[in-house]
Order: C-alpha cells, then structure tokens, then sequence
C-alpha cells in the first residue's frame, strides 16, 4: 500500500495512497458534519491521543513556548474514553451548547503524507478549517493544521485508524464563546 | 450620568435591573468606579519565577505589565508608553530586561521607569523629566499566598481589609500547605459575548444552576453505579452552605455530599483534596480540608476559582456585551504526581473553552445578552430572591453569613457592592459599611 | 431626548429628514414608542396548527414566543426567563408541552405561566410566587382571518380599529375565501444592512422604483413578444392607483393593466388572483378580485405584502442601520394544485435573499445606510414630493384618500404616523386625528 | 472510466475518475469566478434541478424539519430555464446587485464519489467555501456542502454534464444583503 | 457638547489628551468643524484627463464626485441622490455622460444637477423644481499645480490662504517643472484600525519614529558597505530642519544628508530629485532642488506625502477608531523613463499596505488605538514636548518657523489648528491668529 | 512527467503530474506557515517575477480596467531581490508587523494545470485562502486565485521552481492593517 510509483523530490507518497487517505480524512468529516458521532469515534484507535494544546502570543525569540507543552493544560488532551464522554454528552439531549446542534463545515486541505515510524503507520499533516453556524447569528472559524498518525488495520471498518491527533489551532485567544465541536 | 445605578439593585427585595448589563453609561462608570478602585488578581508568583519574568494582562480594560524585578518583588505597570500611548509589549509572557517602545524606541525599566529617550540630548536638549514620564504604575501591588493583586486607587484599604471575612473561605484554596500553590503552564482564554457579571455572579452565587445547565457533563462523567441527586449533585440544599461578605465575595459548597470532583478530576485529586492531605488538615481544619466539596466562589469583583477542581479565573469586561475569561489550574506544589496530571487533564476537560461544563455557561450567557437589545426585555427585573431572610451567621463550621447551598444571598451581596461601588461610594461609606454589618451580624 | 422627532418629518411640504434612518437616540425612542405601542404581525395561524406548536419571533427587538394553547388559542409571551432573563426556546420552531430553561431549569407551561421551579420548597422555602414571576405575557393578541396580531400596549386601539380604512384593501389579500389562506412551509430570512423604514416605506408607496431598480428582473422574465413599458409595467401612473391611510398603512396597484404578475409566478396563479375566482368575486367585487394588479401594501409599521405575488414578509429592526427579513409566501387554501405550486416556485424565485427582484433592493438599501454616515449627507432632506396635494377621496372602485399609482402620498402618510408615534403622541391624540381626517376628507 | 484499480475499504472510485470529477468542478467554479456565465450554463443538463433549500433553527428531535422540504418554499428551485433567466438578467446591465460585479472565489473541497442510480450518473458530494467581496467593503461567506448527480454525456464539452444539484448551507438566517451568485 | 475641545491640546505644554483619538462626541464634532470646514484633496488632474472621466472620494465620511466636465473644468458634488439617499456611483473611477440613480432612475449631469426625473410629467405633474433638487455640491474647489482641492465652507478663506506659508514646501513636491506631476496609475487603499489623526501628525512631524519604527525596512534595503546612522538615517537632528504652520501644516527633512532615498527607489530617482533636474533648480532654488532629503509632509488636516519617494495620501476617517489610506505615486510629468520606473516600483515596495515601511506603523497606530479602550489609559497625557521653545524663523534656507528636524513643533502646530477648529472657532479667528503669529515670528 | 495516460475531455493533464504539483504546492505553503522563508526562497527561481497587482471597484465595461496594469502600481512587484529583502526584513527580530509573528494558514484550491509555451513550463492556476491570526485578536482573511508559472529544474531541491507568480486578491479595499505576508 505504501509503495510507490516511482521517486520524486516533492513527495514518495503514490497518488493512489493519497488518493485513499484524502478520502478516509473527508469521509471522517462527513461524519462529523452529519453528526454521525459513533462512527466517527469508531475511526479512532483505542489507545488514541486526541491534543489541542493551548497557544499564546510570544515573541520570535521565545517562540518555542507558544504552545502549551505537553505537561500543561490543553484545549484537548483526551484518550478514547474521554472522546465518548464527549459524544455521551451531546447524545444526553442536555447539552445546550449543541441543543439546538450546530452546524458544521470541516474542509481538509494540503494533505501531506509521511511515511510514520512503523511501515504500517503514515503520518498525514493537513490544514483545517471548520466553519460553524449556531443558533441564526453565531459565525466561528476554527483554523489550524492537524498531525494524525494513521494506522493500518484489518479490523478497521475503513482500513485505517486515527491513533493520534494533534491539533494546532491559528488562535490564541479562542474568538468563540466555545468550542462544543471536534477538529 | 442619566442613570442612578444605586437604584437598579434593590438587595432587600432581591431584584436587578437588566440594564446593568447592556447600557454603555453604565459600563464606563463600572470601569472608573468599579475596576479603577478594587483590589484585582493580576496573577500568580509561580507565572514569573525569574528577574525579567513578566506577563501581560488587563485591570478593567486597561492593559498592565506584571514583572519580576532583580530584587524579586513585582512591578506592575501600564503598558503604555508615555509618549503616543504605544503598547509596550505586545506579547502574552516571556522574560526581558528592559521595555523598548516599538514606535519611538522609549525604554522603560522592569519597574516601569523611563531610562531611555533616542536624542534626549539632540532631540530633547535634555529637557525632559524622565521620571516624569515613566509609565503609569499601579500605585497598591500585593501578594497574598502567592496571589498577586494590584489596585490603581491608593486610597484603597489594605488588600486584606479587602479581602476581609472572605478570608477564611479563599485558604481553602490558597493557604492548604506551607509550600503553597503553583499555576499550571498554559492558560485557556476565549472571549464570550457578555457581560462579564453573569459570570463573576455564577461563581459566587449559584450553585443552583448546576444540575440543570451542566446535566449532560454531570451524566457523561457520572459512573453507571452512581444515583447523580444523591451523591453526586445533591438537590437537597441543607447539604451545603452558601457565604456571602458584606464585601461583595461569596462561594457555596457541598459538606460531606456531593462527590463530583472524584468524577471531574478523578479519584486521586479528590482524596488528596478531601482529606487525603494532613498538612491542609492541620492549617484548616477538617470542615474546609476534608467536608467542603464541589465549592464555587467569587472574590469581588472578577476574580473566580472552584476549589477542588482547581480552575481558577479572571473574567475581563470588554465592553457591557463582552468579556474574556482567563482562566488556569492551580495545583498545590507538594502534591503527588499523579494528583497534579489528574487535576492538569481534569480541569482542563471540563473547565475551559472546550470544556465538558464550560460550553453550555456560554451557551447560556451568550443568549441572556442577546435578548437584552429587547426594549421590553431591558425593563423587567431579574428575579434574585432565592434563600431571602433565611441566612444565618452562627454556623458552627462556617463562620459569617450563610445560608443553604441553592441561594442567591451571595448574589444580593455581589450587586448590592457592585451598585455602592459603580455608584461612586467612597471607600470610607464602603467600608463602614461593611463594618456596621459585620457589628449587626456579629 | 434631544432631538424633535416630529420636526424631522415634513408631510406637508413632502421632505424627511434623514438622521431618521440613523440616528440611534431616534432608533431607542422608536423600539419604545413605535414597536412597544403598535399591533405588529406574530404568525399565521397555519404555523401552529396543533397544540404546543410554537415559533419564535420578535416585536422591535423583543423576542416573544407564539404558541397553540390546548385550547386552540394562541398565547404570545416574552421567550425570556424572569430568574435570570436567559432566551427560554432558542428554536425558530417545533411542538413543546412546556418551556424550560436551559440556565436553572424554571418551567413555563404553553401560556408563559411559571410552573415548575427546581427545588422550590429547598431553596426557595416555597416562598416564590410563582404567579407574579411568569413570563411577560403580550397584553393584546386579536386574529384576523388567520393572521396573528400581537401588541404590547394594554391601552391600543382594538386591531380592527389599527387598520382601520386599510381593512378594505388588506381584504383583497386575507379575505378572498371562506377557507381562507395558508403559508406554505419554509421560510426566507436575511440581514439587510439598512434601517427597517427604506423597506417597509417601499412596500408602502413605491411602485415607482420597480422600473427602475427591477430593470434586469423585468427584461429576463419578460417574454420577447411583449413590450415592458405598455404591458408589464406601463409608465402610465393614471393606470393605477395608490392609497393612504392616516392610520400609516399604504399600498398601490395598477388597475387592469401591468400584467406583470404571469410573467413572476406563471399564467395560472394569475388566472386564479385575476379574476379566476369565483368566491373571491362575490366577496371583495370586481375592482379587487378582478382588476388589480402588481399590488404592494404595507400594514403599519412593519408588515408588508404583495397580494398576487403573494409573498408576505415582517422589517424586524435590529438597530438603526440593520434589518432582518423573514418573508413566507400565502396561498389560498383552496387554490388549485397547480397554482399553489406555480405561487411556491415563483415567488420565491423573485422575492426571497436569492430572488430576482428583490436582489436589487439589497443593493439599494445597504448603499442608501452606508452613505449616511456622512455629516453632509445627513443634513439635507430627502424628497417625497410626488404626487403632493393632487390625492382625491372619492374614487368609485377604491375608498379612501387615493393617488396615481406612482406616488409618495403613502409614504408621507407612513412617515406622518411614524413621526407621531415616535414622538410620544398619546393614542387619544393618535385616533382623534384620525378620525378628524376622515371626516375632513368624508 | 468508473472500473476501479483495487478493491480499498475507504473508496471503490479510482483516482482517475476522482481526478477528472474535481477538475470538472474546479471548471465549473472557474466559469462562475470569471463570470463566463454561458459556459457554466452549458455545463448543467436540459433537465437539471437546481435546488436550495431554506433552513431553520430545530432542536435535536425536530431536525428533520430543519430543511425545507421539496414541496415548501427554497432559495433555488429552478429548472433551467430559470437558471438561464437568471444569467440573462446579471448580463443585463442594470442587475443592480451585480453592477458593478461582485468578486467571487468559489473553494470546492472534500469531494466525495459514489456510484449513481445509472452506470452513468455519479454522486458527487462536495463542500463549497464561497467568499464574495462586494463594492470595498462587503465580505460574505457562504458555506455548505453540495449534492451533485454528474451525467456521463457524449455530447457534453467535457464529458459530464450536472444534472441534478442540491445545496445545504450552514446559515439558517442569510447573514448577506442577497444572494446574485451561485454556488 | 459636554467636552471642552480646546483644552484637551496644550501646545504651550506639549500635551495632547488621549481622548481626542477615540471620543465618538469629539468625532462628530471634527466631521462637522473641520472635515465640513477645511480645504481637502479630491485628486489629481491626471486622474480625469478627458470629459465625463470621474473618481469617487470621500470629504470626511461624505462621498463625494469628481468629475472632468466638458469645458474642462472640474466639477465636485455629494455622491448621494436627493431622491431617497442612493450612492449614485458605486465605481471608484470610470467615464460617465451622465448619473443615472439605481434607485428610481433620477438622473444628474457631469456638473451633479438634476436632469432627468423618470415619469416628471405624469407622477410629478411636472411641479418638481429640478433646480432645486440638484446633487448638493462642493460650493469651493480650486486646482493647485494639478491637484484639485475642494471645502464644504462656501466661507473658508481661498486655496492659497489656506496652504499659506506652507506653500513653499508643497512646492518642492508640486511645482518642479512647468510640465508638472502626474499619478501613476493604480492606488493602494486600505483599512487602519487607527484614529485619522496618528496617520497625520506623523506625516507632518514625525522623523524621529522612522528609526526605530521603521529599523527592519532600513536594514534590509542599507547596502552592506553604508552606515545607517551616518548615511541613511543620521541620528543627529541638526542635520535636518522641521517646519511648522500656524495652519496646521508641517514638514520635516534632512538637508545634504539622510541618503535614503537611494535605497527605497534607486540611484536614478535619488539623482532626479536630488539635484539632478536642472528645471526644478531654476524653479525651487537649491535648498529645495538639491539639498532636502527624506522629508515627510501633512497639509492640514489629512493629505500627506514624502517628497522624492513621491507617495501620497488620504487618511479618510471612518470612526473614531478607524481610517482608510487611499495611497498614490507621483511622478513629474518629464522624469526620465527610468526614474519613472524606479519610482513605480520602490514607491509601492515600500510605502503601501504591504510596503516594507508603512506595515510597521500599521502594527503601531492600531494597537495605540485599542490601549486607549481603557479607563487608565485615556486619563494620562500624552508627550508632545520634543523641541518645545527651540523653534527659529530666521533661517537662511527654510523661511517660517523651524527647528531641528527631530521634533514635534510641527505636532504641536496640527493639533493647536486641530483644536482651535473642532472646538468650532471661526474662520475670522483662525485666520486672525495666523497672521498674528506671523507678524510676532516675522 | 507530463506525459498524459488517456485523452480526456476535462483536462489533459494526468493524475500524477497533478499530485506532484499539488504536494509542490502545499510543501510552499507549509514553508510560509512555518516561517520557513529561507527554504520558501528557494522554491523561486532567480528571474522569478512576483506580482500581485491593485484593484479598483469598476462597473461591467469597464471591467477591463479592474486590476492595475502591469506598468501602474501593485501591492507587489518583487524580484528575487526584492522577496529576499523582505525575508531579511522579517528575520531582523525588529519587523513590528512581523513581531511577534503572525499565524498564517495557506489553504491552496482548485488547482488546475495547464501546459506552458515551453516543454518544461507548466502554468498553474490555484484559488488561495491565507488565514491569518494576528496578537490576540485580528483576524484577516485573503482570498483570491494566483497564476504560476513552474519550471522544471533539475538543480531545483523539489524538482520544480516558480518562474512566476500572479496573485489576484478579491478585494479593491484591503480589509487588513497590512499585508506582512506573502501569498
Ligand atoms: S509612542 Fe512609545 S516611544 Fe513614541
Ligand atoms: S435564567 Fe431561567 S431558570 Fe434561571
Ligand atoms: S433614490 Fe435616487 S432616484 Fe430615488
Ligand atoms: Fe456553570
Ligand atoms: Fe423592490
Ligand atoms: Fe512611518
């Protein structure tokens, strides 16, 4: 599956792979945007990390700080069960910051694959950016670019499993009164 | 001012005019009276441990430098130059050793004085009185347990005057060890469109709203094995207290009941808070280290924090419509690892612009600001009667004056200094005032 | 209040003064003495067909929720919690057997009653009067053939007496059957950056515009076998007439000429309002039933129509320089299936955000607002001198004062009674000058 | 042209076929930023419905409702005559809302293929990211996502030909003055 | 008007209060007293060299036409039907026989009066004075070496009066041959979110921000063989000269020294307009012709330029707390091809919205501008002492009265005028303390 | 590599050369959100011409006259020199609209290919949405399309070198404070 075609300097990734995991990144937001939440938990390992760290304002000198460690607090810092939780949450029919739901836009761009550290394991970086309507005024973009490492797995209803996700949104200040949504 | 914001609280009745949330008059005077005159938390020693260490932060909407200076105590500043009113420093954090204005290059020192002027002799002749011109300082910056405050009105009774009666109720959070508290690296900040006393009232006052606006959290957290009114959320107030200061601060807790922190944070954090540390036994007693649970509280006017669950928080004015939370997890410093990583990931999930009770707080003030463009929507008073002439001030536990847990006592107490402050009372009306209640009470 | 509001609006002379549109002083005494006082469109019966069906709205800025009581009728009452003002019901529609809020859970059954309170014995002491803290019920709502009307003023006129001599031409469009009308299901709703006035004043008295500023929409839906200026619009203004009332409603029509609406909606539904029906016919005559044609009306203040066309559609003010539309499209109920869904498409397609007409009014309204943030711009007044003083009163077709159909005699008679009520005039003083023109012109 | 390269549990639509779906759709957003209006006409079927539906604000168990249906009120329901009436007026000259010309920059993303009814129909699921500028200061995004049923068509300029599309914005109220584009 | 203008600018003092950049009282006043009262640029001849060519501008926030008529002369009114308000061009610049309303279709000639009244006959019964109802025009515009001036005041004193002794300056930019200056097609044009005013006083006054404001840019066009405090940007303030008008214009430069201009445009363009343009040697004289370097230029209130870079601008005011730059690039009219190229380039490179210089004091004004959101921070002065009491007006090259060129004399110039005219002091007045600081300095 | 696997009516360009590009084209935009300028340079070739000219509101005829031409002023007209000047600018530690730096996303769309006059040139046509995330709380968005001009080079790192670049924002009055960014 990894194979490839033939070598190029821009990428090794055969346009058949990245062809696969584009699509297995859009079906994941379909599910999303359609609210199909169980099954979008199912494209996740069990042992997922699924991170959003924190961001703030520095210097080009002190650069390395901009974002929250991983020993220190986060937007998201959540195994599987935590993403249930989630998903229970808004199942409950009680949680008014999606009752009524929102609606949610997520478009994938620049999708760059990188052969991970196990031949059965890619890491794929994209841009994202989620649009959402709420109630009739409420406008958010939520922008940034994701690092998933991808896992093969027979198991896997679509093939692959998302066993990590990082998230590094392009705000520091949250400009949204919350985020009830996932990236 | 058209307004008598005096009389938009009625504390006796337990009524409040919803204007003072949306009208701008209001607002201002809220800034000049309110945030220009109270004790404000700026932030905690752990953020700046190093000369040079400096964070940026507001009091009202005013933006101020906060820094560790070489003899280790902290300056705090405008960050503004004085000369066209430049930013001085436009980051979140960081570490410097001096302050250099990027538009006309004036540099203040880590005290906020001005030491260099580009052509002071050419430019200037040297004519310019340099200590003049250093940057507005505030004129009362202390440190109590770690929490650093800061009032810009000198006539300001002493930040422990200010604190007063609260006292009691903020060590449980702040004073439990000799080691004392750190803040966790990283900080949740988001802007919410509303007023910001929404939420510094929820805080201090409502524990009440719990079970309804955090149920889907509260069920998403609760183990299958558990009955949420009975042991996680009680619905009976007797469980608990409420304590609301002449001040304006306030907080509620469960006793003995109510185990929600073991389900937000985990077992761990919940034992080593509820008991499980000898040393906070020993300096506060049983009813505070051990009995207290799922506590809320406000120390007037935006300065909020949940024992326990650890969350603590600023919630900045940004204009009558809008406000910016900031908030962060306090850790005690001694604390065992794995009760400090539970509390990191704990809070964070459920206290936070993401979080598991965070989202439907906006979800809720967001709307209550919107409805308010109404015209007939500005003229019907809010309902705030809740526990009316049912406090008392004789609890065996808990001293000074509280009621039972589900109550809004503590709410009438924070507007009621909320309309003598905006209103232009003078320090001494304010605190005579305090002292004539406590003599009543007492 | 600073400026004379009555003084800004010259009927006589035919000229208004601009800050009208802009002015956010103006704009809070006109949510208080316009949108508070007047009956103002909620609903159509066909929304809420069943029990517990409810939609959300607004009256001015306020937002009211519209409900089917068990017993068939319609309450209408503030979508705001007494406790703590949060928005009860964030939907625009649905079917509810009560109204709990999302903030402490208070309960409000299909009437706005406050029924349930969380833990009204514990915390409350059962103390609360839950019969005083109901939502803010809408004094007066009335119905008219189907269309549900709502005001906020126990001392208005009755709504028959509100529309007044206008009855007679809102007929041709509410009561042309015994079934009566629906709405079809779906609605269009947009912001429109511009003072509500420029739209509801339009639909009032402005078929002078449609040549014009509907150019491009004309010319694409016109067949290339007729001629624009002779049969679809003729320029001709003695071919039509315009009416104003001194109540503020106004509209215009062409008679038996402007066949514009088979080219909108398609033959059929023009067949159908043209004369087609029978029952309509022996209700309204031959004057409304058969010969009008091309119709816009606008029912003071902010309710405004197309009869024929048969789109229907509420100015919701959002401060002096925006506007919300919500427009539906009416049909007969007993209108054949092939004109109801020839009306469906067609009038969608021409007035909706997306439509081919009403495109073009965007465009006018929004450039119209952004100029007047000018201090030249707002000082010169605009010009509603047509037609000025050639009205007559004793058409035989049409009753009332009536014009040529290119006029601004309804738009002086709308920004007259905008003016009045604006400025405070008292309902006695409001009618009395009605009444004193109907018998001056009777 | 639908024969697929290898069974994958992600997608069955070869990457050729994916590769000339969104050039097709990327033409079709290049005729409509660059306003050649009669080409983008000539991309759509002699039967093709153009649909959008209004949407409202529904809590949880009534968002079925949410969307109109086909037999209520839409912001497109046009045939393509309609659509044709539509490009007639714009070039009109005096569509006020479009002259002076508004600047669009139609973003096709996350497209998605599957089968249609016929062996030559496919579904063609897309998210759209419409940015207008207006004037020199009117900023207006329009997002949703779109349901395309593509004809395979001989006659056709480039092989496919759209004949059936469906819109679903996520704005309930139309946070615009109007809506004289297309998406 | 609750604010007293005039004492929120100390120019004996050299301070300036901070309100003044962000009252919306204060606003409303300069639109009326200054932006309604002062002589503003409309465009450059080049701009609309043939019949019927036209721009859209802005005096204050009201739009306005320029219009090439056809005897060649220029025509200025509001771009605003006197119907209904509509913008009557929304282009920014074209070629028109005439305006024809998209509203109603009212039309207006290339001199802005009323000329075509669709239906004048028939629904106006042709008693509309079209006299009367003309686009409300600019009552003085004059033309100055090809750029064209324009004030709402039909009292203001004349064009000449008005730039008075600031003329000589302008002239260096504006009258170097007798061919004159043309703009370069295109214009850069952005939104600051900035008082009008930081924008202003800098171009005016401001030469000691570059050095620092602008280090980045001067660095990274300095080849590496040349010292930037010596070559480029010498520190020492006696090497440059500042100007100041009691009108409230001001200039600053170098004089033989402060290279710069090699570096931003090129050697040819250096050579040009530093000596190599023997016409403008015989016409200015050599101190202007040759020796003047770098200088920044405002011509009160809001049109600024840099002579030799040859940027120009308009700083609209949008609000208090916003503005827009219109931004163009001169030429004379006989430069060279290659200096013309140059120019084009480096003028744009440097000084637009994604010039190397002017995104820095993008980044400056604006978050001055969001400081001055707090209480604190609109209650201290700012300092504008630089050179205060240093000034001469008897220097051998530079006539008026001057000063080193690191100053802000100038600033204190503007904001005097500033105030003196906001507060609504009349023409008489001003141009009476012109003269008699002339005769005092003179 | 530009040789084409069948005929197509849609475009002629095949899969691969398509994934080629489009990695070439998002590995440029991850080098800008990186602030990775010094390797972005080197993605343009020596007589690289960058360009993004003005842009005026104009009614329909004259359309013609919307953008600056090539001899009027732009918002850039840069060299290799000149693009270099201003990556020393923003690496001075004293470009204040660059200090503290400011979060860009490149979101690249729609690319279509096109053949360029010469063998080795191809013409690259893509839509761009630059989000960019200012202090605390500007936002800005810069949306348009950008013709390139990429010419194979064997010296080049990644196979392909920008020979030049066109960039066509959609909006006449930049809604922006500055524009310390490249697109
Ligand atoms: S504004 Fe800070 S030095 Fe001038
Ligand atoms: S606000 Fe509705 S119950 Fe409290
Ligand atoms: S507004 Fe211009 S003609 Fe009516
Ligand atoms: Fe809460
Ligand atoms: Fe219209
Ligand atoms: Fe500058």
């Amino acid at each position: 599956m990894t194979a490839q075609l033939e070598s190029s300097p821009v990428t090794s990734v055969d346009v058949e792979l990245q062809h696969q995991i584009e699509q297995f990144l859009y079906l994941e937001a379909r599910f999303l945007d359609e609210r199909r939440f169980e099954e979008w938990l199912d494209l996740f390992s069990d042992d997922v990390h699924y991170w959003m760290p924190t961001r703030t304002v520095r210097y080009e000198r002190e650069l390395d700080k901009e974002f929250s460690a991983s020993n220190e607090v986060a937007h998201f810092d959540e195994n599987k069960r935590a993403l249930e939780e989630r998903v229970t949450r808004i199942r409950s029919g009680m949680a008014w910051a999606e009752e009524p739901p929102s609606r949610t836009r997520h478009m994938v761009h620049n999708v760059i694959i990188e052969l991970g550290d196990s031949p059965s394991e890619l890491l794929v970086r994209s841009n994202i950016l989620l649009y959402r309507g709420r109630l009739d005024r409420d406008v958010d973009f939520f922008v940034g670019f994701r690092e998933d490492v991808l896992r093969q797995s027979e198991d896997a209803d679509y093939g692959w499993l998302i066993a990590r996700r990082s998230i590094f949104l392009d705000q520091t200040l949250i400009l949204a009164k919350n985020m009830s949504i996932f990236l | 001012m058209v307004v008598d914001i005096r009389g938009l609280v009625d504390a006796k009745q337990g009524t409040v005019d919803p204007r003072i949330y949306h009208d701008e008059e209001i607002y201002q005077q809220e800034l000049k009276n309110v945030f220009a005159r109270c004790w404000l938390f700026l932030a905690h020693d752990s953020q700046i441990p190093n000369p040079g260490d400096y964070v940026t932060t507001y009091m009202g909407e005013d933006p101020v430098l906060v820094v560790r200076k070489r003899d280790g105590s902290v300056g705090v500043f405008m960050n503004q130059c004085r000369h066209r009113g430049m930013r001085l420093c436009r980051a979140d954090a960081g570490s410097a050793k001096s302050f250099s204005c990027s538009y006309h290059g004036w540099t203040y020192d880590l005290s906020g004085n001005l030491v260099g002027v580009p052509s002071e002799d050419d430019a200037y002749r040297n004519e310019i009185n340099k200590a003049e011109w250093g940057a507005v300082k505030v004129p009362q910056v202390d440190n109590y347990r770690g929490f650093i405050f800061g009032t810009w009105d000198p006539s300001a009774p002493p930040l422990l005057d200010y604190i007063g009666d609260f006292r009691f109720y903020f060590d449980a959070f702040a004073d439990r060890t000799e080691a004392g508290t750190e803040l966790i690296g990283g900080a949740h900040r988001w802007v919410f469109p509303a007023n910001w006393k929404f939420a510094a009232e929820q805080f201090c006052s409502d524990m009440y709203h719990a079970p309804i606006s955090h149920a889907s959290a509260v069920l998403a957290l609760t183990p299958d094995d558990q009955d949420v009114d009975e042991e996680v959320f009680p619905m009976d107030g007797t469980k608990g207290r409420q304590f609301s200061s002449e001040l304006g601060h306030g907080t509620g807790f469960f006793v003995e009941s109510g185990d929600v922190l073991a389900n937000i944070v985990g077992q761990k954090p919940a034992d080593w808070f509820q008991g499980g540390n000898p040393e906070a036994i020993g300096r506060l007693g049983d009813a505070r280290a051990e009995r207290m649970r799922g506590a809320h509280a406000t120390l007037f006017p935006n300065f909020s924090f949940l024992p326990g669950i650890n969350t603590l928080r600023i919630w900045h004015p940004k204009g009558p419509n809008e406000m910016e939370v900031w908030a962060w997890t306090l850790v005690d410093k001694n604390a065992p690892a794995d009760v400090r990583e539970a509390q990191r990931i704990g809070t964070g999930r459920t206290f936070s612009v993401a979080g598991l009770f965070e989202q439907d707080d906006g979800e809720n003030w967001s709307e209550i600001q919107r409805v308010l463009r109404g015209h007939i929507a500005r003229r019907s008073s809010f309902n705030v009667q809740m526990g009316l002439g049912h406090e008392w001030d004789d609890d065996p536990d808990f001293p000074g004056k509280v009621n039972r847990v589900y109550c809004e006592m503590a709410a009438r107490g924070f507007y009621k200094r909320w309309a003598d402050m905006a209103s232009g009372m003078s320090w001494d009306e304010l605190m005579a005032s305090v002292r004539k209640a406590v003599e009543v009470s007492g």
